[in-house]
Protein backbone atom coordinates (compact mmCIF):
# COMPACT_ATOMS: atom_id res chain seq x y z
CA UNK A 1 0.00 0.00 0.00
CA UNK A 2 1.03 3.55 -0.95
CA UNK A 3 -0.60 7.00 0.26
CA UNK A 4 -1.14 8.86 -2.88
CA UNK A 5 -1.93 12.97 -2.13
CA UNK A 6 -3.11 15.64 -5.03
CA UNK A 7 -3.04 18.94 -3.98
CA UNK A 8 -5.07 22.09 -5.34
CA UNK A 9 -6.39 21.43 -8.69
CA UNK A 10 -5.92 17.88 -9.34
CA UNK A 11 -6.99 17.07 -5.40
CA UNK A 12 -11.00 17.55 -7.22
CA UNK A 13 -9.75 15.37 -10.42
CA UNK A 14 -8.57 12.26 -8.27
CA UNK A 15 -10.27 9.50 -7.28
CA UNK A 16 -8.76 9.99 -3.77
CA UNK A 17 -6.33 10.91 -1.40
CA UNK A 18 -5.73 7.96 -0.14
CA UNK A 19 -3.87 4.57 0.54
CA UNK A 20 -4.12 2.63 -2.92
CA UNK A 21 -2.55 -0.63 -3.80
CA UNK A 22 -0.43 -0.68 -6.51
CA UNK A 23 -0.50 -3.62 -9.29
CA UNK A 24 2.42 -5.69 -9.74
CA UNK A 25 3.76 -3.88 -12.70
CA UNK A 26 3.93 -0.23 -10.77
CA UNK A 27 7.29 -0.56 -9.69
CA UNK A 28 8.56 3.15 -10.08
CA UNK A 29 7.27 6.73 -9.87
CA UNK A 30 7.05 6.88 -13.76
CA UNK A 31 5.07 3.79 -13.72
CA UNK A 32 2.99 5.29 -11.18
CA UNK A 33 2.26 8.25 -13.24
CA UNK A 34 1.56 5.98 -16.77
CA UNK A 35 -0.99 4.46 -14.07
CA UNK A 36 -2.70 7.51 -12.67
CA UNK A 37 -3.09 8.69 -16.30
CA UNK A 38 -4.76 5.22 -17.56
CA UNK A 39 -7.02 4.82 -14.33
CA UNK A 40 -7.93 8.48 -14.26
CA UNK A 41 -7.52 10.00 -17.82
CA UNK A 42 -9.10 14.12 -16.80
CA UNK A 43 -6.42 13.80 -13.91
CA UNK A 44 -3.53 12.60 -16.01
CA UNK A 45 -4.74 15.09 -18.51
CA UNK A 46 -4.65 17.55 -16.07
CA UNK A 47 -1.00 16.58 -14.59
CA UNK A 48 0.36 16.27 -18.46
CA UNK A 49 -0.72 20.26 -18.92
CA UNK A 50 1.13 21.72 -15.99
CA UNK A 51 4.21 21.21 -14.20
CA UNK A 52 3.64 19.07 -11.44
CA UNK A 53 5.97 17.92 -8.89
CA UNK A 54 6.42 15.17 -6.88
CA UNK A 55 7.06 15.06 -3.52
CA UNK A 56 7.87 11.47 -1.74
CA UNK A 57 7.69 11.09 2.03
CA UNK A 58 7.89 15.43 1.94
CA UNK A 59 11.13 15.53 0.38
CA UNK A 60 11.24 16.84 -3.54
CA UNK A 61 11.84 13.65 -5.92
CA UNK A 62 13.30 14.67 -9.44
CA UNK A 63 14.46 11.19 -10.36
CA UNK A 64 11.18 9.74 -11.83
CA UNK A 65 13.05 6.03 -12.16
CA UNK A 66 12.86 5.81 -8.29
CA UNK A 67 11.47 2.81 -6.91
CA UNK A 68 8.25 2.90 -4.20
CA UNK A 69 8.32 1.40 -1.05
CA UNK A 70 6.03 0.26 0.86
CA UNK A 71 3.91 3.02 3.08
CA UNK A 72 5.29 5.34 0.58
CA UNK A 73 3.26 8.40 0.86
CA UNK A 74 3.54 10.42 -3.03
CA UNK A 75 1.95 13.58 -3.50
CA UNK A 76 1.34 15.33 -6.35
CA UNK A 77 1.47 18.88 -6.71
CA UNK A 78 0.30 22.00 -9.15
CA UNK A 79 2.30 24.68 -9.63
CA UNK A 80 2.10 26.63 -6.36
CA UNK A 81 0.13 29.89 -6.56
CA UNK A 82 1.12 31.36 -3.49
CA UNK A 83 -0.55 32.97 -0.60
CA UNK B 1 10.48 32.15 14.42
CA UNK B 2 6.90 31.14 14.84
CA UNK B 3 4.98 29.72 11.74
CA UNK B 4 1.17 28.59 11.73
CA UNK B 5 -1.13 27.57 9.56
CA UNK B 6 -5.43 28.06 10.41
CA UNK B 7 -8.36 26.72 9.29
CA UNK B 8 -10.19 29.27 11.45
CA UNK B 9 -10.38 33.07 10.87
CA UNK B 10 -7.57 34.82 12.93
CA UNK B 11 -7.35 38.69 13.75
CA UNK B 12 -4.12 40.05 12.48
CA UNK B 13 -3.79 42.87 14.81
CA UNK B 14 -4.26 40.60 17.79
CA UNK B 15 -1.47 38.45 16.47
CA UNK B 16 0.89 41.41 16.03
CA UNK B 17 0.16 42.63 19.63
CA UNK B 18 0.79 39.07 21.17
CA UNK B 19 4.03 38.89 19.02
CA UNK B 20 5.35 42.20 20.27
CA UNK B 21 4.46 41.99 23.41
CA UNK B 22 7.09 42.32 26.13
CA UNK B 23 9.96 43.08 23.61
CA UNK B 24 10.61 46.60 24.26
CA UNK B 25 15.03 45.88 23.35
CA UNK B 26 13.33 46.02 19.82
CA UNK B 27 12.32 49.11 17.83
CA UNK B 28 10.63 48.23 14.92
CA UNK B 29 7.77 45.91 14.12
CA UNK B 30 6.96 45.76 10.69
CA UNK B 31 3.70 44.00 9.13
CA UNK B 32 1.84 42.77 6.24
CA UNK B 33 -1.53 41.77 6.13
CA UNK B 34 -3.38 39.93 2.64
CA UNK B 35 -6.77 40.39 3.04
CA UNK B 36 -9.09 38.46 0.75
CA UNK B 37 -10.72 41.33 -1.29
CA UNK B 38 -14.31 41.72 -1.66
CA UNK B 39 -15.10 43.17 -4.91
CA UNK B 40 -18.63 41.44 -5.36
CA UNK B 41 -19.30 39.83 -7.76
CA UNK B 42 -15.71 40.10 -8.95
CA UNK B 43 -15.10 37.27 -5.64
CA UNK B 44 -17.05 35.64 -3.15
CA UNK B 45 -14.64 33.68 -1.17
CA UNK B 46 -11.38 32.18 -1.70
CA UNK B 47 -9.99 28.58 -1.06
CA UNK B 48 -6.67 27.76 -0.39
CA UNK B 49 -5.82 24.17 -0.48
CA UNK B 50 -2.24 23.11 1.08
CA UNK B 51 -0.35 19.80 2.02
CA UNK B 52 -0.89 19.32 5.52
CA UNK B 53 2.85 19.32 7.42
CA UNK B 54 4.89 19.44 4.11
CA UNK B 55 3.75 22.96 3.72
CA UNK B 56 4.16 24.03 7.35
CA UNK B 57 7.88 22.86 7.15
CA UNK B 58 8.73 24.89 3.77
CA UNK B 59 7.14 27.75 5.09
CA UNK B 60 9.60 27.13 7.79
CA UNK B 61 12.54 27.11 5.53
CA UNK B 62 11.35 30.26 3.53
CA UNK B 63 10.89 32.05 6.73
CA UNK B 64 14.53 30.46 8.45
CA UNK B 65 15.86 31.62 4.67
CA UNK B 66 14.97 35.30 4.93
CA UNK B 67 15.86 35.29 8.98
CA UNK B 68 19.16 34.46 8.14
CA UNK B 69 19.80 36.76 4.96
CA UNK B 70 18.51 39.57 6.44
CA UNK B 71 19.70 39.39 10.27
CA UNK B 72 15.90 39.15 11.83
CA UNK B 73 15.22 35.76 13.15
CA UNK B 74 12.42 37.51 14.90
CA UNK B 75 10.02 36.32 12.30
CA UNK B 76 6.03 35.76 12.52
CA UNK B 77 3.82 34.06 9.81
CA UNK B 78 -0.19 32.96 10.25
CA UNK B 79 -1.69 31.79 6.74
CA UNK B 80 -5.12 30.55 6.66
CA UNK B 81 -5.95 27.44 4.47
CA UNK B 82 -9.16 26.16 3.62
CA UNK B 83 -12.29 28.53 2.84
CA UNK B 84 -11.88 32.51 3.52
CA UNK B 85 -14.80 34.91 3.01
CA UNK B 86 -14.32 38.07 1.56
CA UNK B 87 -12.64 40.40 3.91
CA UNK B 88 -10.82 37.92 6.21
CA UNK B 89 -7.04 38.30 6.44
CA UNK B 90 -5.51 35.64 4.36
CA UNK B 91 -1.74 36.22 5.49
CA UNK B 92 0.23 38.19 8.07
CA UNK B 93 3.83 37.98 8.27
CA UNK B 94 5.30 40.46 10.79
CA UNK B 95 9.08 40.88 11.89
CA UNK B 96 10.46 42.33 15.25
CA UNK B 97 13.92 44.07 14.44
CA UNK B 98 16.17 46.74 16.65
CA UNK B 99 16.59 48.27 12.82
CA UNK B 100 13.82 49.25 10.61
CA UNK B 101 15.58 48.37 7.25
CA UNK B 102 15.91 44.52 8.26
CA UNK B 103 12.19 44.23 9.28
CA UNK B 104 11.26 45.77 6.19
CA UNK B 105 13.24 43.65 4.07
CA UNK B 106 12.49 40.46 5.75
CA UNK B 107 8.90 41.00 5.67
CA UNK B 108 9.03 42.12 2.05
CA UNK B 109 11.13 39.38 1.08
CA UNK B 110 9.31 36.69 2.64
CA UNK B 111 5.91 37.94 1.33
CA UNK B 112 7.36 37.28 -2.51
CA UNK B 113 8.50 33.77 -1.35
CA UNK B 114 5.39 32.84 0.50
CA UNK B 115 3.67 34.36 -3.24
CA UNK B 116 5.54 31.92 -5.66
CA UNK B 117 7.13 29.10 -3.20
CA UNK B 118 4.95 28.04 -0.23
CA UNK B 119 2.84 24.93 -1.07
CA UNK B 120 -0.67 26.74 -1.31
CA UNK B 121 -2.85 26.02 -3.80
CA UNK B 122 -5.72 29.15 -4.48
CA UNK B 123 -9.26 28.76 -5.99
CA UNK B 124 -11.39 31.79 -5.86
CA UNK B 125 -15.05 31.54 -6.47
CA UNK B 126 -16.29 34.03 -8.73
CA UNK B 127 -19.37 34.48 -11.15
CA UNK B 128 -18.41 32.38 -13.34
CA UNK B 129 -17.75 29.26 -10.69
CA UNK B 130 -14.62 28.69 -9.15
CA UNK B 131 -11.16 28.51 -10.90
CA UNK B 132 -7.71 27.47 -9.45
CA UNK B 133 -5.40 30.04 -9.76
CA UNK B 134 -1.78 29.99 -11.17
CA UNK B 135 1.27 31.57 -10.09
CA UNK B 136 1.40 35.18 -11.74
CA UNK B 137 4.08 36.01 -13.83
CA UNK B 138 4.55 39.67 -12.25
CA UNK B 139 5.16 37.38 -8.41
CA UNK B 140 7.29 34.86 -10.42
CA UNK B 141 9.51 38.11 -11.98
CA UNK B 142 9.33 40.10 -8.38
CA UNK B 143 11.02 36.98 -6.84
CA UNK B 144 13.85 36.40 -9.86
CA UNK B 145 14.58 40.09 -9.42
CA UNK B 146 15.02 40.02 -5.69
CA UNK B 147 16.71 37.12 -5.84
CA UNK B 148 19.18 39.03 -8.30
CA UNK B 149 19.56 42.12 -6.54
CA UNK B 150 20.02 40.59 -2.81
CA UNK B 151 22.63 37.44 -3.94
CA UNK C 1 -5.19 60.01 4.75
CA UNK C 2 -4.85 60.50 8.68
CA UNK C 3 -2.29 62.43 10.39
CA UNK C 4 -2.54 62.54 14.20
CA UNK C 5 -0.41 64.06 16.86
CA UNK C 6 -1.10 62.84 19.92
CA UNK C 7 0.39 63.21 23.61
CA UNK C 8 -1.25 60.06 24.87
CA UNK C 9 0.24 56.65 24.28
CA UNK C 10 -1.78 54.91 21.63
CA UNK C 11 -2.18 51.41 20.54
CA UNK C 12 -0.78 50.85 17.17
CA UNK C 13 -2.82 47.47 16.73
CA UNK C 14 -5.65 49.20 17.90
CA UNK C 15 -5.35 51.97 15.45
CA UNK C 16 -4.63 49.30 12.40
CA UNK C 17 -7.75 47.76 12.56
CA UNK C 18 -9.72 50.77 13.02
CA UNK C 19 -8.09 52.10 9.53
CA UNK C 20 -8.41 49.19 7.97
CA UNK C 21 -11.84 47.84 9.10
CA UNK C 22 -14.62 47.80 5.78
CA UNK C 23 -12.01 48.37 3.40
CA UNK C 24 -12.51 44.95 2.08
CA UNK C 25 -11.76 46.05 -1.55
CA UNK C 26 -7.88 46.45 -0.27
CA UNK C 27 -5.85 43.56 -0.61
CA UNK C 28 -2.65 44.60 1.35
CA UNK C 29 -2.02 46.27 4.71
CA UNK C 30 1.88 47.28 5.37
CA UNK C 31 2.55 48.36 9.08
CA UNK C 32 5.25 50.38 10.68
CA UNK C 33 5.71 50.28 14.22
CA UNK C 34 8.40 52.15 16.17
CA UNK C 35 9.10 51.72 19.62
CA UNK C 36 10.79 53.34 22.40
CA UNK C 37 13.54 50.94 23.10
CA UNK C 38 14.00 50.00 27.02
CA UNK C 39 17.13 48.47 27.54
CA UNK C 40 17.59 49.51 31.37
CA UNK C 41 19.84 51.54 32.00
CA UNK C 42 20.54 53.43 28.79
CA UNK C 43 17.49 54.82 27.92
CA UNK C 44 14.78 55.64 30.80
CA UNK C 45 12.82 57.78 28.26
CA UNK C 46 12.13 59.66 25.84
CA UNK C 47 10.94 62.82 25.12
CA UNK C 48 9.85 64.25 21.53
CA UNK C 49 9.42 67.86 21.41
CA UNK C 50 6.98 69.60 18.34
CA UNK C 51 5.91 72.25 17.04
CA UNK C 52 2.44 72.96 17.39
CA UNK C 53 0.35 73.31 14.12
CA UNK C 54 3.66 73.39 12.06
CA UNK C 55 4.63 70.04 12.28
CA UNK C 56 1.28 68.42 11.62
CA UNK C 57 1.25 70.64 8.50
CA UNK C 58 5.01 69.04 7.20
CA UNK C 59 4.05 65.53 8.37
CA UNK C 60 0.58 65.96 6.56
CA UNK C 61 2.69 67.37 3.34
CA UNK C 62 5.49 64.69 3.46
CA UNK C 63 2.62 61.87 3.59
CA UNK C 64 0.59 63.36 0.65
CA UNK C 65 4.27 63.34 -1.83
CA UNK C 66 4.61 59.45 -0.87
CA UNK C 67 0.88 58.78 -1.52
CA UNK C 68 1.13 60.63 -4.82
CA UNK C 69 4.31 59.03 -5.59
CA UNK C 70 3.60 55.35 -4.77
CA UNK C 71 -0.14 55.92 -5.71
CA UNK C 72 -0.90 55.11 -2.43
CA UNK C 73 -3.37 57.93 -1.20
CA UNK C 74 -4.46 55.32 2.19
CA UNK C 75 -1.97 56.21 4.26
CA UNK C 76 -2.60 56.68 8.59
CA UNK C 77 0.11 58.29 10.76
CA UNK C 78 0.28 58.49 14.27
CA UNK C 79 2.79 59.69 15.70
CA UNK C 80 3.82 60.35 19.73
CA UNK C 81 4.75 64.01 21.16
CA UNK C 82 6.01 64.50 24.74
CA UNK C 83 7.21 62.19 27.52
CA UNK C 84 7.62 58.24 25.81
CA UNK C 85 8.38 55.43 28.81
CA UNK C 86 10.63 52.69 27.42
CA UNK C 87 8.32 49.80 25.65
CA UNK C 88 5.54 52.76 24.42
CA UNK C 89 4.83 53.03 20.81
CA UNK C 90 6.74 56.71 18.85
CA UNK C 91 5.00 56.38 15.91
CA UNK C 92 2.78 54.14 13.60
CA UNK C 93 3.01 54.61 9.78
CA UNK C 94 0.30 52.25 7.90
CA UNK C 95 -0.73 52.01 4.61
CA UNK C 96 -4.06 50.51 2.50
CA UNK C 97 -3.53 49.20 -1.04
CA UNK C 98 -4.88 47.21 -3.84
CA UNK C 99 -1.15 45.93 -4.44
CA UNK C 100 1.88 45.11 -1.95
CA UNK C 101 4.55 46.74 -3.81
CA UNK C 102 2.47 50.61 -3.65
CA UNK C 103 2.15 49.77 0.36
CA UNK C 104 5.65 48.90 1.63
CA UNK C 105 7.09 51.46 -0.87
CA UNK C 106 4.86 54.19 0.74
CA UNK C 107 5.15 53.13 4.45
CA UNK C 108 9.25 52.32 4.08
CA UNK C 109 9.89 55.92 2.34
CA UNK C 110 7.47 57.69 4.34
CA UNK C 111 9.52 56.68 7.40
CA UNK C 112 12.43 57.69 5.77
CA UNK C 113 11.12 60.96 5.44
CA UNK C 114 9.56 61.34 9.28
CA UNK C 115 13.02 60.33 10.22
CA UNK C 116 14.85 63.35 8.58
CA UNK C 117 12.53 65.90 7.35
CA UNK C 118 9.39 65.91 10.31
CA UNK C 119 10.03 68.93 12.55
CA UNK C 120 10.10 66.75 15.50
CA UNK C 121 13.33 66.94 17.98
CA UNK C 122 14.12 63.89 20.23
CA UNK C 123 15.67 64.06 23.53
CA UNK C 124 16.95 60.62 25.52
CA UNK C 125 16.66 60.41 29.00
CA UNK C 126 20.20 57.68 29.90
CA UNK C 127 22.41 57.41 32.91
CA UNK C 128 24.01 60.54 31.99
CA UNK C 129 21.17 62.42 31.78
CA UNK C 130 19.20 64.35 28.99
CA UNK C 131 20.29 64.88 25.52
CA UNK C 132 19.06 66.00 22.18
CA UNK C 133 19.68 63.11 19.35
CA UNK C 134 20.85 64.69 15.69
CA UNK C 135 19.74 63.13 13.05
CA UNK C 136 21.55 60.33 12.20
CA UNK C 137 23.83 59.94 9.47
CA UNK C 138 23.02 56.60 8.45
CA UNK C 139 19.04 58.45 8.12
CA UNK C 140 20.13 61.27 6.13
CA UNK C 141 22.07 58.59 3.22
CA UNK C 142 19.32 56.50 3.44
CA UNK C 143 16.54 59.03 2.42
CA UNK C 144 19.56 60.43 0.02
CA UNK C 145 19.45 57.22 -1.83
CA UNK C 146 15.74 56.79 -1.60
CA UNK C 147 15.63 60.12 -3.84
CA UNK C 148 18.01 58.97 -6.20
CA UNK C 149 16.68 55.59 -6.76
CA UNK C 150 12.70 56.78 -6.89
CA UNK C 151 12.99 60.33 -8.67
CA UNK D 1 5.08 92.52 19.63
CA UNK D 2 6.06 89.02 18.04
CA UNK D 3 5.61 85.67 18.84
CA UNK D 4 8.98 84.06 19.36
CA UNK D 5 9.38 79.98 19.32
CA UNK D 6 12.46 77.62 20.17
CA UNK D 7 12.29 74.57 19.37
CA UNK D 8 13.79 71.22 20.97
CA UNK D 9 17.50 72.03 22.20
CA UNK D 10 16.74 75.54 22.06
CA UNK D 11 13.49 75.85 24.01
CA UNK D 12 15.59 75.06 27.38
CA UNK D 13 17.82 77.33 26.65
CA UNK D 14 15.20 80.42 25.47
CA UNK D 15 14.53 83.10 28.35
CA UNK D 16 11.08 82.40 26.96
CA UNK D 17 8.55 80.60 24.28
CA UNK D 18 6.43 84.06 24.31
CA UNK D 19 5.26 87.18 23.20
CA UNK D 20 8.02 89.80 23.10
CA UNK D 21 8.49 93.53 22.57
CA UNK D 22 11.18 93.89 20.21
CA UNK D 23 13.68 97.01 20.71
CA UNK D 24 13.30 99.70 17.79
CA UNK D 25 16.47 98.56 16.52
CA UNK D 26 15.37 95.38 15.60
CA UNK D 27 13.55 95.20 12.38
CA UNK D 28 15.07 92.14 10.55
CA UNK D 29 15.24 88.80 11.25
CA UNK D 30 19.09 88.98 10.94
CA UNK D 31 18.78 91.92 13.68
CA UNK D 32 16.76 89.62 16.11
CA UNK D 33 19.19 86.85 15.72
CA UNK D 34 21.91 89.17 16.79
CA UNK D 35 19.69 90.97 19.76
CA UNK D 36 18.58 87.06 20.84
CA UNK D 37 22.65 85.97 21.12
CA UNK D 38 23.38 89.22 22.72
CA UNK D 39 20.13 89.20 25.29
CA UNK D 40 20.53 85.24 25.54
CA UNK D 41 24.06 84.01 25.01
CA UNK D 42 23.96 80.38 25.59
CA UNK D 43 21.22 79.94 23.04
CA UNK D 44 23.49 82.47 20.62
CA UNK D 45 26.04 79.89 21.09
CA UNK D 46 23.49 76.83 20.77
CA UNK D 47 21.91 78.78 17.85
CA UNK D 48 25.41 79.36 16.05
CA UNK D 49 26.94 75.94 17.11
CA UNK D 50 24.05 73.85 14.77
CA UNK D 51 21.76 74.62 11.82
CA UNK D 52 19.01 76.83 12.48
CA UNK D 53 15.90 76.88 10.36
CA UNK D 54 13.56 80.03 10.88
CA UNK D 55 10.19 79.38 10.10
CA UNK D 56 7.94 82.90 9.88
CA UNK D 57 4.27 82.29 10.27
CA UNK D 58 4.75 78.41 9.50
CA UNK D 59 6.34 79.03 6.41
CA UNK D 60 10.23 78.51 6.20
CA UNK D 61 12.12 81.77 5.12
CA UNK D 62 15.53 81.92 3.97
CA UNK D 63 15.91 85.56 3.30
CA UNK D 64 17.40 86.85 6.79
CA UNK D 65 16.88 90.49 5.52
CA UNK D 66 13.38 89.97 5.64
CA UNK D 67 11.63 92.36 7.41
CA UNK D 68 9.58 91.55 11.20
CA UNK D 69 5.87 92.26 10.70
CA UNK D 70 3.78 93.46 14.41
CA UNK D 71 2.20 90.01 15.25
CA UNK D 72 4.85 88.32 13.35
CA UNK D 73 5.56 84.66 15.19
CA UNK D 74 9.30 83.97 14.35
CA UNK D 75 10.09 79.69 15.52
CA UNK D 76 13.73 79.28 15.72
CA UNK D 77 14.64 75.11 14.51
CA UNK D 78 17.09 73.07 15.30
CA UNK D 79 18.09 69.83 13.31
CA UNK D 80 15.60 67.95 13.18
CA UNK D 81 16.10 64.08 14.86
CA UNK D 82 12.65 63.02 13.74
CA UNK D 83 10.19 59.90 14.52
Amino acid sequence: MVKLVFLGKFRGLARDNAEVALPADVGTLAELKDWIVRRDPALGHAMAATQTQVIVNQSVVRDFSRRICEADEIAFLPPMSGG
Amino acid sequence: MQVRLTELPFDPQHEEAAFSAGRSEMGALVSFVGLCRGESPAVRGLHIDHYAGFTEKEVTRLAQDVAARFDCPDLLVVHRVGDILPGEAIVLVAALSRHRANAFDAVRVLMDYLKTDAPLWKRETGPDGARWIEPRAEDLARRAEAEGKRL
